[in-house]
């Protein structure tokens, strides 16, 4: 969860060069708090500008965490390589393509779904490994390479497209209809389409606690998949960066990859991997936004490796490599998607829409960096 | 073997323009010309102004562009008429403007006029209050459909419009988070495929679709299914592919002839038998004027749609 | 099997235009502590770089336990158990203590008996233990390196190197930055070393730490080496004047009184 | 031009540390060099596929030199500020709105065309030291307090216009014209408006040397005052880098912003003035982009501070600060420019444009990167 | 006017949790060249840094020249003549030599009479001499620091705080990368200094080192003052046995035969 190990320190309590601090305190120093603390903020803001607008209503949270969620799941990705010290720009082209790369396997060259989607993910996968390839070989910043990966992916989502369908927004081929072969398909609409829990919303929406439609169903029809891989991404993150072996590589690269090379961590193998985790992220957003959306086009994911930056950095990642949190990045992502779609449960004119967008997201960092600093312990 | 360049001030990534794309090409077999398609990768209109000084330099036989801003374009537009090569605006603009800048003909059919009618369509339906789901917003030209439909139904085009964004999730949490704002809103229209996806799987999970009073400019085989269970009203179809057949055409034809007699080159055009074929199998219909050739606005309802289904976002 | 357990032979380095070292070879004994003298930007530094695998020597050869070898990475070099503390340390400032000293060589155990994970618990313990050692009291393993003093930082990385009881140490100005007590036990750690059978290659500009330690002196000059000689041979100003680059401490304290170095 | 002063060292020649390296190497290994053979590696290759186009005729040079001139301006002011360790998002949002705060005043309120234009640069100004004054006096990363601009001026410009005038592309009201304005105002012409060397370029095409119009003057109208403002602006940032203490702080605060604050570098007053430098930048493109398209609007400038950095990155600034060079930045300008326009003139199907975008910088930047470390001195 | 340039009165200082200096009182005579001694971790560098306006003080007061001061940056302390050779050394590796000398107060000519511009050709003939005159030979003034070795950059640390002369001239450990002629000529420096009248405050580890040019000195432990001594008052054994904090020299020796510090 944090950079640092969570376990207890050895040293002896008694230390006279130690104050009395209280552990309220001490909670509030760790990496995450800033960011919870710009949530709350967030939160206690809308409730007074939008509170009986239905933004906390189970529709309405299950409305903005979806785009939390998608933005969430790339965010594990862009804050663990941020951590790192690299950067993805080809985000979200990779998001289109890789939707392009399920899209066409399916319904244009008959395969299965099952095996149209491991394909997108092989490939994708394939192209990340070749993104941090290319970054450790030449030793070029992976901003340059990753833009040309920018460019390059989504020509070729426009293209591959074109020349394969001509067309760019796919959701059919005759009888294929790509909604119902992710409905029927039973293990990638397990993993990937429609709700999960819709039996405890149901349950609820009877009882009453939440709204419910004509036929008793609940209005809010569950929690969407793309919140449970927020979740599972996240915590999977959260757990390696300050678990494994693998998490303190991470920081150690990072944080100085001279460093980490003379004690002989494998630096280029800790960044291709995480350009390849970052390819999977991307994949598992473009599969899942091909399923709800029940078709790929070539213009999915426009500007997405940008909200993902800025998901990590809200969330106290460090650009400059070396430093952050997956926890954090999360609430990053919270932070951003409830403040994007939020602003839209206020009766503020859409004209002002991006200046409060901006001011918000100001006002969200700036508490929460007061909070970290005022109440960090042993740092400056 | 002559070459035509279109230059348009769309993104690369909106879809309504594959349309166009694929229409040149068909355009450029059955007239044997080259057609190159242009356009400022972000829909910059700045850029687009170089690609027009670009397509000037390079010395084109004939070169198609969209008046997406009149003022911008104004003096690029003057290269290519300073160095003869002939010019056909298309798309968005006016034909006083298109006439304004040396163009020998407008093919198109302004935005407002667009929105509006499909105002006045909404408005026989009863129809009040609206929201006009804009995925575009970073044109300001987009916004002119908006406002010529809240126009026609007498709705406040400011407070009636959201600025989505181009993400389909996005856009869907927005939609719904502005009809759950106001639950009054009457009506929905989408500027395009990228919105009216999302949009309609709104009105699904809100169980308002088929109740709620849903149009959308252009077509996709998502919409044009709408339109045939009755969750959509219409479809405000462009006819983008005559934006961009005919143009080539009338260059190609101008060339090959040797001729500036636009009535007797439009003459050729409609009797040109491929294209004849072409447009009876897309069910185009182009509505020629002594000039100046209008290519909308079609309405796609249930009634005509039949037509217009297999080619949705290909060639319709 | 030779006398030598790491020799370089006539060793060059370039970068760019300079000439970081021109031509030295070095021989290390089994068992021995050999220390590595020279001026500031003699090449000392980029010697043990060579050694430790972070340079590849432009010319010339390295043979460890007999056999020539090419190292294209430090890791290289650890895994056949040569254990380097850099001049610069090589700590990340942002990382904790107990994070740093495993940096690489992390203490894995197994959670719910198969997921691997960092022992943190193990690792701050170690970490306390062994600076304690060497008369470093840490308050907190979890403490970022950044902030601890520049001495604290040294005997980090020395404690690091040690623990994981490489075959060879190198240490280059392990002493620099420690104070009085610390640089004690560090000797002391080196004696302990050898007394193992560990080779060590030991730089510093402090012939009080130099002499009393070393079995043998190699000096660097100006990216040269001017030979090995062995402690039985040299006495301690003999050495000194080495470590002045050959000038005469004599002359060079004229101007003040009392300084002996 | 380069970040190292260009003196020769005063150490004598003859010393025997130092190998002799012949000075063709030397003259490469200068960080320019490596830019310089990234444009002339571009040259070569569109002179291969777009011979023929008139991609190398006069007006051809000055289609794609003054897209170069554009960005070029933008990465003066980009390429400082990432020297000295930050970065500007709200560029490209900055040139929508300054654009707005010229032709609203000149317009709607009645002011004469200058007094606009000095507004516009005066407010945009003070928006550069507000943002530079948040990112030093909160220290928050400049990322995320520009990010915040970046939404802000860009809702404002939209917000602002559809007050004022109900319209978001503003070229004209009633009798004013914005475009017949500039060309009346005789100093606001001079310095944004149209071409300059005219009297050269007609001669050249009387003579025959570039082709003419009808009337005999030269179809390339002449240099375009977007060129002129780049050179002079890369004159003068690579004047102020090399040359100035001002460049050396600038240098010493992105290399090390503690140990510049520890010698006594004024670090908070040189982050300012280069944000604030940068605002300059910004409005300079702004207006000379109102002055070309005769019209302001709200979405000018997309993306700008995106390719603002590409173009610096390919200069061979270091993403990291505390390295590199304007006159990098302005090749890496023309590099970018020349690419994306010169696609244009070969027979490439614009489907694949940004493919060959991507291919094209990435070769460029490779090869770049390749003539810099093979000719790289004392370096590693 | 008082006896003191600078004081520092019962000054506390915190990290966090951490009690980095806890009531220390720091007098400097005019003049003097004052050896502040003490371990790891001892609080010298955050007490230098306090003088140095890198840190306000948590606590206590900062008496310049009898006036109270509280510095909001180390330009103020520069400013008032404070000159500071930090640990760090606060050198940027991406600058060349001449440009890290001069850093913060470039030398300016006059370009075509008017346009102030840095003088590269002055700067680099200044930097390479005052080198020199340490003794350290830079092939180029226009190297990258980053390239230099460890004892090399910290010359031109010292060199630079030296040259440009201030009334209080503060060396943090500056002999510690230092070859042994390069700390003679840092020492003779110092010697020179004082006797130009400015006051020097001596951090290091070397008591061959502090004893010969001190006239007196401060013991920290621990983030605490053991009180001030003058030279004439205490002998060099009594120093090491302070430095090494109290523990006598013999019992840490007591395992290396022939060693002493
Ligand atoms: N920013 C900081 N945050 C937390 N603790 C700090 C910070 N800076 C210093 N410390 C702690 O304060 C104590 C004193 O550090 P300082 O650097 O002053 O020691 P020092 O006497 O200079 O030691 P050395 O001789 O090793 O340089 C150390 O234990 C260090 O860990
Ligand atoms: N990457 C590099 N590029 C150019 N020159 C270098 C590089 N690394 C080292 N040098 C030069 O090589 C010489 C030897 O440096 P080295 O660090 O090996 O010296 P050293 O003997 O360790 O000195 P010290 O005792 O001061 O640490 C120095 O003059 C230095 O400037
Ligand atoms: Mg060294
Ligand atoms: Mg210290």
């Amino acid at each position: 969860m944090t950079p640092q190990a969570p376990n207890p320190a050895p040293a002896a309590p008694t230390d006279d060069r130690v104050r009395e601090v209280s552990p309220l305190r001490k909670l509030m120093s760790r990496p995450e708090f800033g960011a919870l603390a710009g949530t709350l903020l967030v939160i206690a803001m809308f409730a007074v500008s939008a509170g009986g607008s239905g933004m906390f209503s189970a529709e309405g949270v299950v409305n903005w965490s979806t785009v939390a969620a998608y933005l969430g799941v790339l965010a594990v990705g862009a804050a663990l390589l941020m951590i790192a010290g690299e950067f993805d720009l080809s985000v979200g082209s990779m998001i289109g393509f890789a939707g392009m790369l399920l899209a066409i396997p399916a319904l244009y060259w008959g395969w299965p779904l099952w095996l149209a989607t491991v394909f997108a993910f092989a490939v994708a996968l394939a192209l990340g490994w070749l993104n941090g390839w290319l970054v450790v070989r030449t030793g070029l910043p992976s901003f340059i390479v990753t833009l040309a990966f920018f460019f390059i992916l989504r020509g070729l989502s426009l293209a591959v497209s074109v020349i394969f369908t001509g067309k760019t927004i796919l959701s059919g081929n005759g009888d294929l209809v790509l909604r119902d072969m992710f409905a029927t398909d039973p293990v990638i609409s397990f993993f990937f389409h429609g709700y999960t829990l819709t039996g405890v919303f149901d349950a609820l929406a009877r009882m009453g606690v939440i709204a419910a439609r004509d036929d008793g169903t609940a209005l809010a029809t569950g929690l969407p998949k793309a919140v449970v891989w927020w979740f599972a991404l996240t915590a999977a993150g959260a757990f390696v960066l300050a678990r494994t072996r693998m998490g303190n590589w991470i920081q150690a690269v990072g944080g100085d990859a001279n460093a980490a090379k003379n004690v002989g961590i494998p630096v280029a193998r800790v960044k291709i991997s995480l350009f390849v985790f970052m390819a999977f992220c991307s994949t598992v957003f473009a599969v899942l936004q091909v399923a709800d959306a029940g078709s790929a086009a070539a213009d999915r994911g426009l500007q997405k490796e940008f909200e993902a930056i800025i998901a990590a950095v809200i969330g106290g990642c460090l650009l400059t490599g070396g430093y952050g949190s997956v926890v954090g990045a999360a609430f990053g992502a919270l932070i951003f998607g409830m403040v994007q779609i939020g602003i839209g449960y206020t009766s503020i004119d859409n004209n002002w829409y991006r200046v409060f967008l901006g001011l918000m997201l100001l006002i969200a960092v700036l508490f929460n960096n007061y909070i970290r600093t005022r109440f960090a312990l042993g740092r400056r | 073997q002559s070459k035509i360049a279109l230059i348009s001030h769309a993104p690369d990534s909106d879809s309504w323009w594959n349309t166009i794309k694929n229409s040149v090409k068909q355009a450029g077999e059955d007239y044997g010309v080259q057609v190159d398609y242009r356009n400022p990768a972000n829909g910059d209109l700045a850029d687009m102004a170089r690609l027009i000084e670009q397509a000037a330099a390079q010395g084109y036989d004939g070169v198609i562009v969209t008046i997406a801003d009149y003022n911008v374009l104004q003096s690029s537009i003057k290269k290519l008429t300073d160095k003869k090569i002939p010019v056909i605006t298309i798309n968005s603009g006016t034909t006083e403007q298109s006439e304004k800048l040396g163009a020998i003909m407008h093919v198109g059919q302004p935005e407002y006029e667009a929105g509006k009618g499909a105002g006045m369509r909404a408005k026989a339906d009863g129809v009040k209050s609206f929201l006009c789901v804009n995925h575009y917003a970073t044109n300001p030209a987009s916004f002119e459909r908006c406002r010529g439909f809240a126009e026609a139904i007498g709705a406040d085009f400011k407070k009636s419009t959201i600025d989505s964004g181009e993400d389909p999730t996005g856009i869907e949490a927005k939609v719904s988070a502005y009809l759950r704002q106001n639950p009054t809103t009457g009506a929905v229209l989408t500027l395009g495929p990228t919105s009216a996806h999302p949009t309609l799987k709104v009105l699904e999970k809100a169980g308002l679709k088929g109740k709620m009073w849903m149009a959308t400019f252009d077509l996709s085989d998502e919409i044009s299914k709408g339109i045939k269970d009755g969750s959509v009203k219409f479809g405000i179809d462009q006819q983008p592919y005559l934006q961009g057949y005919i143009p080539v055409a009338v260059l190609a034809t101008m060339k090959s002839t040797k001729s500036t007699d636009l009535a007797a080159v439009s003459a050729a055009v409609k009797a040109n038998a491929k294209t004849a074929a072409r447009f009876a199998e897309y069910g185009l219909a182009p509505a020629y004027g002594p000039r100046h050739i209008g290519s909308g606005p079609g309405f796609v309802t249930k009634e005509n749609i039949g037509k217009v289904e297999k080619y949705a976002g290909q060639y319709r | 099997m030779t006398d030598y357990i790491l020799q370089l032979e006539d060793v060059s380095k370039y970068f760019g235009s300079v000439i970081a070292l021109g031509g030295v070879t070095l021989r290390l004994r089994r068992g021995e502590v050999h220390c590595l003298l020279g001026d500031n930007g003699a090449g000392k530094s980029t010697l043990i770089k060579t050694l430790a695998g972070v340079h590849a020597p432009d010319k010339g050869q390295y043979i460890l336990e007999g056999k020539p070898v090419r190292f294209n990475s430090p890791r290289e070099a650890l895994d056949l158990g040569i254990g380097t503390v850099y001049q610069d340390l090589a700590l990340v400032p942002l990382m904790s203590v107990a994070r740093n000293f495993f940096m690489g060589r992390e203490p894995v155990k197994k959670l719910f008996g198969f997921l691997p994970v960092m022992d943190h618990h193990h690792a701050a313990r170690t970490a306390g233990d062994k600076l304690r050692d060497m008369g470093i009291r840490i308050r907190d393993a979890n403490q970022m390196i950044g902030t601890m003093s520049g001495g604290e930082k040294q005997c980090l990385a020395i404690a690091r190197a040690i623990h994981f009881g490489a075959k060879v140490l190198i240490l280059d100005e392990p002493t620099a930055a420690l104070g009085v007590k610390q640089s004690a036990n560090v000797l002391k750690l080196i004696a302990k070393a050898r007394a193992r059978g560990i080779s060590v290659i030991f730089i510093t500009h402090n012939v009080n730490h130099a002499y009393p330690i070393a079995d043998s002196f190699t000096l660097l000059n100006r990216g040269k080496s001017l030979g090995t000689y062995l402690k039985k041979d040299v006495s301690k100003d003999e050495v000194l004047d080495m470590m002045a680059g050959g000038e005469e401490m004599q002359k060079l304290m004229a101007d003040l009184d009392g300084v002996t170095i």
